[in-house]
């Protein structure tokens, strides 16, 4: 009982903080309703025992995620009304609503199958945290270790492109621009 | 060296071409004449090597290409092929020897050596797949020269010939695929050899489609009608080399095809769509006659004319017995001297005045005589007036479907009537009457360089016309062997019945015995 | 009345809907990678239900490595974002359009 | 004798080839004397192989191989025997003449050369023609007679008439010679053999169906060769040619080689009786309809040619009518006096500066004493006056009509024989008695070259006394042809009708030369009432065919050609070709704007993908569950 | 409590890691070398990578002839997978690789040439793409596809100018979107299975016989949706020009080929079982993506004033053709997929590079585009070989023989008959043949036109002897492709069938 009123609850507040987020024409409201609805998501995780998926969700979303959009808003300064221009609004929704309709329309069918068997069978006796990591540095260690491979790539990217060397562009430049340029352009060392 | 003369001939004048890009600009035509004469000079030893009473494959070269896919290296020849190998060498020895064109000449020279290459490959291939290799390839060669020597209209007419042929034979890769495939289940192995193909028994609906899609590449090079019309643009806007060899070699391909696959390859499906394709011949040597009696361009009545007069050969091809398959081949050669020679004479005339309508001209016989001489010469053998090349053919052809259908027949000898009609027309309207034009008061006549293209096809139109048994008779042995093989293949009863049982005649080997 | 695991699914449907419709509804790039976020958190849900429902840990890693990411596409979409932003000083995406056809 | 043959065959080419040497040359003497020469050589050959086969012997050889495909075997086969050799003699005689004649008649044309290349080259293609022992060969020398008659109708190029007639003739007789063609295949799909005596053997197994169809075809080549109706009208226009072709070509050979044809496959329409009536008929209504024709033309060489159409008409009946050696007969005889004619019109034409209307003629036997003789005994050989050759022939067809009980045509011929004696003596009337109207057109005309009157002279001989050969000629064709006697049995009968046809025609003579010799000719000008008459004007326009040719079959053929280039294969056929190729690119143009640049409607498209994959996976689960497959 | 697990070390096969560590060693190496000294020219970093290509190569190669010997090798507790088709796309991948990344060496200085993060975000993008094909887990696969198109985004991001950013910008969203329904996808697969891993998600579908078939297909259409992004499937193909467009041309001609063959690995293993299963959904839907695909990419490629867009075009095609090798699903099919697309990367290979040497920095007044047809117009006059070439390679694309790609076309066409998709096989002969339209046309401009002043010095503007020998190299391969066939489809055979495709 307590498992059904929670999960309608949440769900009734995840639904409607993204559906804020993405109506609204405030980028704040956007934002803020986005880390809530973030957090309520986690509250799921919490109810279905994956806590160190909760866990996850908080720090790398609400604490992460979150943090860059909302150093990306004001960067971008977009804290004001957001003026979007919309074009045929009328096909958004039908084809979301669509989209909906057809998944919850073979949702609605319970899966049936006998051969469904835990391959990594979630135990009683331990915590989430552990099984866990028990599987993520055996079966998963190769994806755990691409994904890290993933996050510097990830980083080296995200600081190549906002580093100041974009601002001028070789690009486009002439060549006799380019040697006429300090050599101060040149990739300085060790310089991110 | 013999074993490999057929490679040596396919891969000689490419090789020559390769080295041809060293050579200077002003001795590049010395060099042309000189690679296509060697070419020529081994295609007659070639002929001299055949022996014209085997009606099988001689001088076969078999190399593994695509083995795992059954696609083999595979060359030979056959009276069938022979005859159009060579009439390919002497065309281009002709073509580049009469050449007048001085714009990028290297370039075409080299061109022309490469279309060389793949029109000796197509007649020498066995192999369905290296067969569409130089088929396809030919395109190439005759797409820059038409596009880039031609007339205003260049660009249009050459992707035009490109795209219209190239979407045909693409229909018929499939076939060919499905052929292989055929092959493939029946005996567990692909493979693309003609020879081995024509060991299959197909069942009759698989004979009809397969023949469909072979009869979509062939017809549209042929070109049949309604598949024509990419034809007088391209001879229209294409220079005059150009033109020869598309009309002499090129459009050869399709009714060499004809024989080489479709008869043989689909005997009662070539017997269910006998009457069809005479009724496409038909109106291809009709119509086409008419529209050309309406031309005002001289190249474009002999353009059309070409199509009328492959109407002819296709008709003999599918007249599915001795007489006229071996016509509508002896007609393929005789087209290809014919129909070169004239656009080579009406080069003479463009290269002259700039401009090919006939209005321009009249009393041109007064002009130039030996000029109108050997235009009337051309113009008879095009008729098909006996003791020409072309009567042999067009007799052969018109005699062999007669024995398939009378009334047919009597509809596609008006040829001989309608041919008549254009070419003397525009006979008439070019060299007779006064010369009211003040251009055309001072032309020089033929010249010593367009002379050494033009009398030897006089010479050959007439010799073949008068005497075409050495040529005539290796082409009978092999059509025997062919039409023996369509007949041994032949299921219904209807196709046993239309085509004839030689084996009675002594000499005839079928095409896997020969093998 | 207990909550199935269809219930968990309809929920991430009817979310990842509405992360559709804020992809194509958004013309304010960073408005719209939030949408983005909102249809990775909705299979993260399902993830996350399912393996609890057939008692097996492989959901829960999956919704891990989608979590993984999402965090990447964030730092990568917003470097390109700021790089666009310098240049043009716009994240409207109907300012885009210097390719058509 | 093989030999004999060949020169008789060859020497004819290597004339025509000797002077296309020349033929660029200014004119050169010597090229009409060595092909004159080579001619005459062809002639004695002949003459030889006559004796020859008056011995009972016939020449049979074979050259070489020509074609060679499957089952069929054509060989270049010559043979003299004795239809061909006669056929020989009239050709190789009458070119001889006509070549020899025509040194004087060219004389002054630039072409001189030329046109004994194109003469040798046509007696060459005749002699293919008669001496062939096939078919196929036949049809060589056949086509070959077409083309150097081509040559020689337009042999004033820069004449627009003159190659006007040269196509036209082309043509007509290439419609002609597809009906023969087709004859051709016929008789080798069914005796598996173009060779005479091959086949002649074997058509008599064949169905009679099959024989009267090769009958009708052949019939069909041999109509066009010969002008007969309804492809008559190629021959008057070809009397645009210089006049000594019209001569050998279009009266004394060419034009008879409809009736040798008829009369070489003699086996073959003896047993279709039928086709022969229809052949006999239509030469007896050609025989009418070119003599009436004939009657009011004012063109001299066209009465000629009306009259040889006119007697062609003759020797038809006598082949349909299974006389065949009468109609070879009238075909010897014909070819002499016919060429005599027009040579002496030839002569006549040369006086006159080239002008044809005999109304402006007249009185010309002053200055051109041996024209006038010969024309005049020519005409009466025409006419079929005793004991020149005309009358021996010529009644002999009659006699045939009458034998076989065909009054109707005997009838015809009959009228026509007097119709003849008519427009020839009108013609004849015209040119040489009456007054001197020419002078109102300052000419002076002369006499023509004496040579040219010699030449002409071995015609004369043979135009009145070939009829004194008719047995001889008779003992020596019935080995080959059937010998039918054709004797009217009544003694009275027959003294009755000949002397009666005799009295019949002098009558028309005198007619005529009442009417037209004269000094009172009145010279038609369209004003008098006979000239206004439905008949006449019937007869001036020929019947108005050339007419009807023109609206019903030149002009539209020219229409709709241009309709098939401009309408059907410009608009119909191309334009599906580009309209294909136009619409895809169309279609390209216009959805391009699916690609529009912004990513919004990118992303759009994204989500209308799926959802439509997504239907599509609802609507089959759906179905997959219904149908519980 | 928790057991301890024991792993022994010889059961993990660390050689199948070994091909993709030798990669992400390489970037990192490259990393640390510009930490201790910046400001080395670029070539220094071309050869690194080159080298470690090299490397990875040869253990492929290794790992190939080992796979031969003792079939599939599977490690890391199976989730790494080095079957047939794995070793195979992954030799596509580094050799492709090692044919583009020498493009680096161009004469003219580009920005993203003076990164060293450059070369090692390359490497560590092809270490994702063998990550992906090298598995049949869905995460690792989405793992390594999300690595190698991160690093994608940021290389085309790199090229910078405007248009790039647009492009890496588009890129990145669709690219999101596609994540997502990726995602969504393997959780319904998941749902339904239980597993993440291909291989026992079809067995345990067979297993159920698809009793659930409305969340298979279902799946099944978030699957297409994302790999239909990734091998750009009509409609999801939208960004596919745009990218290619706004990146250089080295990189758009990079894109054209490694990128599709991971995708096309991936999804043989996705859709393969799948068509095997008789499911008609699957194979109709695959028609019509494939017909739809080849069509309207060809038919758009025929509307483009831009080469670099035309071949974008055209490559969206070629994907689309290639696609039916899916849906034929024989061997002799999968065995068509891999030669075409080793056949086809030479020739593309060759054509990109053709437009990368003539690329010029700044467009003059009248230019639109990069490479306007305008730009080649009577090139044979001015630079006879390089047209030459370039006309080469068009024609290969077109499928003229015996060029390379006519190859291609001929076995894929020939598997698409003997599987008894004749129409199919129509459908793609006839779209071989408009597509000949747009080949055609840079022809026609190349030898049939007059030059437009002003071009001629572009056409050979950004040329090195690297880029020259590269284009050779191509030329080659291009030409004398029918040599190499016959060997490469025994070992491609070899390859697929004993991966049991």
């Amino acid at each position: 009982m307590f498992e059904a009123i929670a999960f309608y609850l949440f769900a009734a507040l995840t639904i409607v903080m993204f559906t804020i987020t993405v109506m609204t024409s405030q980028a704040l409201y956007a934002i803020t309703a986005m880390a809530a609805g973030m957090i309520f998501i986690s509250a799921f995780f919490f109810i279905l025992g994956a806590d160190f998926l909760g866990a996850i969700q908080i720090i790398v979303y609400t604490g992460a995620v979150m943090a860059l959009y909302a150093f990306g808003m004001m960067f971008f300064d977009t804290t004001r009304d957001v003026v979007e221009k919309r074009t045929n609004p009328q096909i958004v929704f039908v084809l979301g609503v669509l989209a909906a309709i057809m998944v919850v329309a073979i949702f609605v069918a319970p899966v049936v199958s006998n051969n469904i068997q835990a391959l990594y069978p979630i135990q009683e006796n331990i915590g989430n945290s552990q099984a866990v990591g028990m599987v993520l540095f055996t079966k998963y260690l190769v994806p755990f270790e691409l994904a890290a491979v993933m996050l510097l790539v990830a980083m080296i990217g995200g600081i190549v492109l906002a580093g100041k060397k974009m601002d001028k562009s070789l690009t486009l430049m002439n060549e006799e621009d380019i040697l006429s340029m300090d050599d101060g352009f040149e990739p300085q060392e060790g310089g991110h | 060296m013999i074993d490999h003369i057929l490679t040596l001939l396919i891969f000689f004048p490419a090789l020559a071409a390769m080295l041809g890009f060293v050579v200077a600009n002003n001795s590049m035509r010395a060099y042309g004449i000189a690679v296509a004469f060697i070419e020529f000079a081994l295609s007659l030893w070639l002929w001299y090597a055949y022996d014209p009473m085997v009606s099988g494959m001689q001088f076969m070269e078999s190399a593994p290409l695509i083995a795992a896919f059954g696609i083999n290296y595979l060359l030979g020849v056959d009276g069938i092929s022979l005859f159009i190998i060579i009439l390919s060498t002497f065309f281009t020895l002709i073509g580049i020897a009469s050449l007048t064109e001085t714009r990028r000449i290297k370039n075409l020279i080299i061109t022309l050596l490469f279309l060389e290459m793949t029109m000796v490959g197509v007649f020498a291939a066995l192999d369905a797949i290296v067969f569409y290799v130089f088929w396809e390839l030919s395109l190439v060669p005759m797409l820059y020269i038409i596009g880039a020597w031609g007339g205003p209209l260049r660009i249009y007419a050459s992707v035009k010939f490109f795209l219209y042929t190239f979407t045909g034979s693409l229909i018929m890769l499939v076939g060919m695929l499905f052929m292989a495939y055929f092959y493939y289940q029946a005996t567990g192995q692909w493979s693309f050899s003609i020879l081995e193909w024509y060991r299959l028994i197909l069942p009759e609906n698989f004979q009809l489609w397969l023949f469909a899609a072979f009869f979509f590449g062939f017809a549209i090079k042929v070109p049949m009608f309604p598949f024509h019309t990419w034809l007088p643009y391209a001879h229209g806007q294409a220079p005059t080399i150009g033109s020869v060899i598309l009309a002499a070699i090129l459009l050869k391909m399709g009714t060499y095809a004809f024989v080489r696959f479709s008869l043989p390859l689909f005997p009662d499906a070539s017997v269910f769509f006998m009457f069809p394709i005479a009724i496409i011949a038909i109106i291809m040597i009709i119509y086409t006659a008419m529209v050309a009696y309406a031309q005002e361009d001289i190249k474009q009545v002999v353009a059309y004319s070409s199509v009328s007069h492959m109407g002819v050969i296709i008709l003999g091809t599918f007249a599915l017995n001795v007489e006229g398959v071996s016509g509508s081949v002896f007609l393929m050669l005789a087209h290809g001297v014919v129909s070169g020679a004239l656009f080579l004479l009406v080069g003479v005339i463009y290269d002259r005045r700039h401009t090919k309508l006939m209005s321009e001209f009249g009393g041109l016989a007064s002009v130039m005589p030996r000029y109108a001489t050997i235009f009337g010469i051309m113009m008879m053998a095009s008729v098909g007036l006996p003791l020409t090349i072309n009567f042999v053919g067009e007799f052969l052809s018109l005699l062999g479907f007669y024995k398939q259908s009378h009334m047919l027949t009597l509809t596609a000898g008006v040829a001989i009537i309608v041919g008549a009609i254009y070419m003397l027309a525009a006979y008439k309207k070019m060299f007779f009457g006064t010369v009211t034009n003040d251009a055309n008061r001072h032309l020089k006549d033929v010249n010593r360089t367009e002379l050494i293209g033009l009398i030897p096809l006089v010479i050959v139109a007439i010799w073949l016309g008068v005497y075409p048994k050495p040529v005539l008779e290796p082409i009978n042995n092999s059509v025997e062997s062919v039409i023996q093989l369509m007949h041994d293949k032949a299921q219904s009863a209807e196709a046993k019945a239309r085509i004839p049982d030689l084996s009675g005649k002594n000499g005839i080997t079928t095409m896997q015995e020969a093998h | 009345m207990e909550i199935t695991l269809t219930h968990y699914l309809v929920l991430s449907s009817i979310l990842f809907a509405i992360g559709l419709i804020g992809v194509m509804r958004r013309k304010n790039l960073l408005m719209l990678f939030f949408a983005t976020e909102i249809l990775l958190n909705a299979t993260n849900v399902a993830f996350a239900a399912i393996s609890h429902y057939i008692g097996d840990l492989s959901g829960q890693m999956f919704a891990f490595f989608i979590i993984a990411v999402a965090a990447s596409e964030v730092a990568i979409g917003l470097g390109l974002l700021i790089v666009w932003y310098k240049r043009t000083g716009k994240i409207d995406l109907d300012q885009m359009n210097s390719m058509r056809g | 004798m093989e030999l004999y043959l060949y020169i008789a065959l060859f020497a004819p080419l290597v004339g025509s080839l000797y002077a296309s040497l020349f033929s660029r040359s200014p004119k050169s003497q010597h090229v009409g004397i060595v092909a004159s020469g080579l001619l005459f050589t062809s002639f004695v050959s002949s003459a030889i192989l006559l004796s020859y086969v008056m011995g009972g012997h016939t020449v049979h050889t074979e050259m070489m191989t020509w074609i060679a495909a499957g089952d069929l075997y054509i060989p270049f086969g010559f043979v003299v025997d004795q239809v061909s050799v006669v056929m020989m003699m009239v050709v190789t005689i009458v070119s001889t003449v006509v070549h020899v004649y025509s040194i004087g008649y060219m004389d002054h044309d630039k072409g001189f050369n030329r046109f004994f290349a194109w003469l040798s080259a046509f007696v060459f293609s005749m002699m293919v023609l008669v001496m062939s022992d096939n078919f196929a060969g036949l049809f060589i020398g056949w086509e070959g007679v077409g083309l150097c008659s081509w040559g020689l109708i337009g042999f004033w190029y820069h004449k627009e008439s003159a190659t006007w007639a040269a196509n036209e003739a082309f043509i007509m007789n290439r419609i002609a010679d597809l009906g023969m063609l087709i004859g051709i295949f016929l008789i080798y799909w069914n005796t598996g053999s173009l060779q005479y005596d091959v086949v002649f053997a074997e058509v008599g197994n064949l169905q009679i169906v099959v024989v009267t169809w090769i009958g009708i075809f052949l019939f069909i080549g041999a109509m066009g060769k010969s002008a007969q109706f309804p492809l008559h009208t190629w021959l008057a226009d070809a009397m645009e040619g210089p006049t000594p072709v019209s001569a050998l070509i279009h009266a004394a050979t060419m034009v008879t080689a409809g009736v040798y044809l008829v009369v070489r496959a003699n086996p073959i329409y003896d047993l279709i009786p039928n086709v022969g009536i229809f052949i006999a008929s239509l030469g007896a209504f050609v025989a009418l309809f070119a003599a009436s024709m004939a009657l009011v033309n004012r063109d001299m060489k066209r009465i000629i040619a009306y009259s040889t159409l006119s007697q062609l008409g003759y020797m038809f009946v006598a082949a349909g009518l299974g006389a065949y050696w009468v109609a070879l007969f009238h075909l010897m005889a014909h070819a002499f006096f016919k060429a005599l004619l027009f040579l002496g019109a030839g002569n006549v034409m040369h006086a006159m500066h080239d002008e044809l209307d005999p109304f402006k003629m007249g009185g010309l036997r002053k200055v051109m004493k041996g024209t006038f003789i010969m024309m005049t005994l020519a005409s009466v050989a025409l006419a079929g006056i005793y004991p020149f050759a005309g009358f021996f022939s010529k009644d002999l067809i009659l006699e045939v009509g009458f034998v076989e009980h065909h009054y109707v045509i005997y009838t015809v011929l009959l009228v026509t024989a007097g119709l003849t004696a008519f427009y020839s003596f009108r013609l004849v009337a015209l040119i040489f008695h009456g007054e001197e109207r020419y002078k109102l057109f300052g000419i002076h005309p002369h006499e023509a070259y004496k040579f040219m009157l010699v030449a002409m002279s071995p015609l004369l001989v043979l135009a009145m006394i070939a009829g004194a050969f008719k047995m001889t000629y008779f003992q020596l064709v019935m080995n080959l042809l059937p010998a039918t006697q054709y004797h009217i049995h009544s003694q009275t009968t027959f003294w009755i009708m000949t002397i009666g046809t005799q009295l019949f025609v002098i009558a028309a003579i005198l007619f005529a030369y009442k009417k037209y010799a004269n000094s009172g000719v009145s010279v038609p000008d369209g004003t008098s009432k006979m000239e206004n008459s439905f008949v006449y004007k019937l007869l001036w326009n020929q019947y108005y065919i050339p007419k009807i040719y023109d609206e019903v079959f030149s002009k539209p053929y020219a229409e709709l050609s241009r309709i098939a280039w401009k309408q059907i294969d410009l608009k119909i056929v191309d334009a599906t070709v580009d309209a294909i190729a136009n619409g895809i690119y169309k279609t390209g143009e216009n959805t391009r704007h699916i690609q529009n640049g912004n990513l919004s409607s990118m992303l759009r498209w994204m989500v209308v993908g799926l959802v439509v994959l997504m239907t599509l996976a609802v609507a089959f689960s759906v179905g997959y569950n219904v149908v519980g497959a | 409590m928790l057991e301890p697990i024991h792993v022994s070390l010889a059961s993990l096969n660390i050689a199948t890691l070994a091909p993709m560590l030798i990669a992400i060693v390489g970037a990192l190496t490259m990393l640390v070398i510009d930490m201790a000294k910046g400001g080395l020219h670029k070539s220094l970093y071309v050869m690194i990578s080159l080298l470690f290509l090299l490397l990875d190569l040869g253990a492929l190669v290794d790992f190939g002839g080992v796979f031969l010997k003792n079939g599939t090798v599977l490690g890391f507790f199976d989730v790494m997978l080095m079957d047939g088709i794995a070793i195979l796309s992954q030799i596509i991948i580094v050799a492709g690789s090692m044919l583009f990344i020498p493009l680096a060496l161009t004469s003219k200085r580009f920005h993203e040439y003076d990164y060293p993060e450059y070369f090692a975000l390359f490497l560590f993008m092809i270490a994702g793409f063998q990550f992906m094909v090298a598995t049949d887990n869905l995460i690792l696969i989405f793992v390594g596809l999300e690595t190698a198109s991160l690093a994608l985004y940021t290389l085309i991001a790199l090229h910078n100018r405007s248009k790039s950013f647009e492009a890496a910008v588009k890129y990145f969203t669709m690219g999101a979107l596609a994540a997502g329904f990726y995602a969504f996808g393997s959780m319904i697969l998941y749902a339904i299975s239980g597993s993440v891993e291909i291989n026992q998600i079809a067995t345990i579908l067979a297993e159920d016989h698809y009793s659930n078939i409305g969340y298979v297909l279902l799946s099944m259409a978030f699957m297409i949706a994302a790999f239909g992004f990734k091998l750009s499937m009509v409609p999801f193909h939208t960004w596919t020009p745009d990218v290619y467009e706004g990146s250089s041309a080295a990189l758009a001609g990079y894109m054209s080929i490694v990128p599709k063959i991971a995708g096309f690995v991936v999804a043989m293993r996705l859709f393969e079982f799948l068509v095997h299963s008789g499911i008609v959904w699957l194979q109709v839907i695959l028609y019509i993506g494939v017909v739809v695909t080849m069509t309207a990419s060809n038919i758009w490629a025929l509307v483009q004033t831009d080469v670099k867009r035309m071949l974008a075009y055209s490559s969206i095609s070629h994907a689309g053709f290639v696609m039916a090798a899916i849906l034929i699903g024989t061997t002799q099919a999968n065995t068509g997929l891999f030669l075409y697309w080793a056949l086809f990367s030479f020739t593309n290979l060759g054509a990109f590079t053709m437009l990368w040497v003539n690329r010029q920095k700044n467009l003059l007044p009248e230019q639109s585009s990069d490479h306007p047809y305008e730009k080649f117009s009577g090139m044979i006059k001015t630079m006879p070989m390089g047209a030459v070439m370039m006309g080469l390679f068009m024609l290969s694309l077109a499928g003229v023989p015996p060029f390379g790609l006519f190859w291609g076309k001929l076995y894929m066409i020939g598997s698409a008959v003997s599987a008894g998709y004749t129409v199919l096989a129509l459908i793609m002969a006839l779209n071989s043949a408009i597509a000949g339209y747009y080949y055609l046309k840079l022809i026609v401009f190349m030898f049939m036109k007059e030059p437009m002043v002003g071009y001629e010095k572009f056409y050979f503007m950004n040329a090195s002897l690297s880029l020259k020998t590269i284009i050779g190299i191509a030329a080659v391969g291009t030409i004398f492709a029918v040599f190499a066939v016959n060997p490469l489809l025994k070992v491609i055979t070899l390859f697929v069938y004993n991966s049991g495709y």
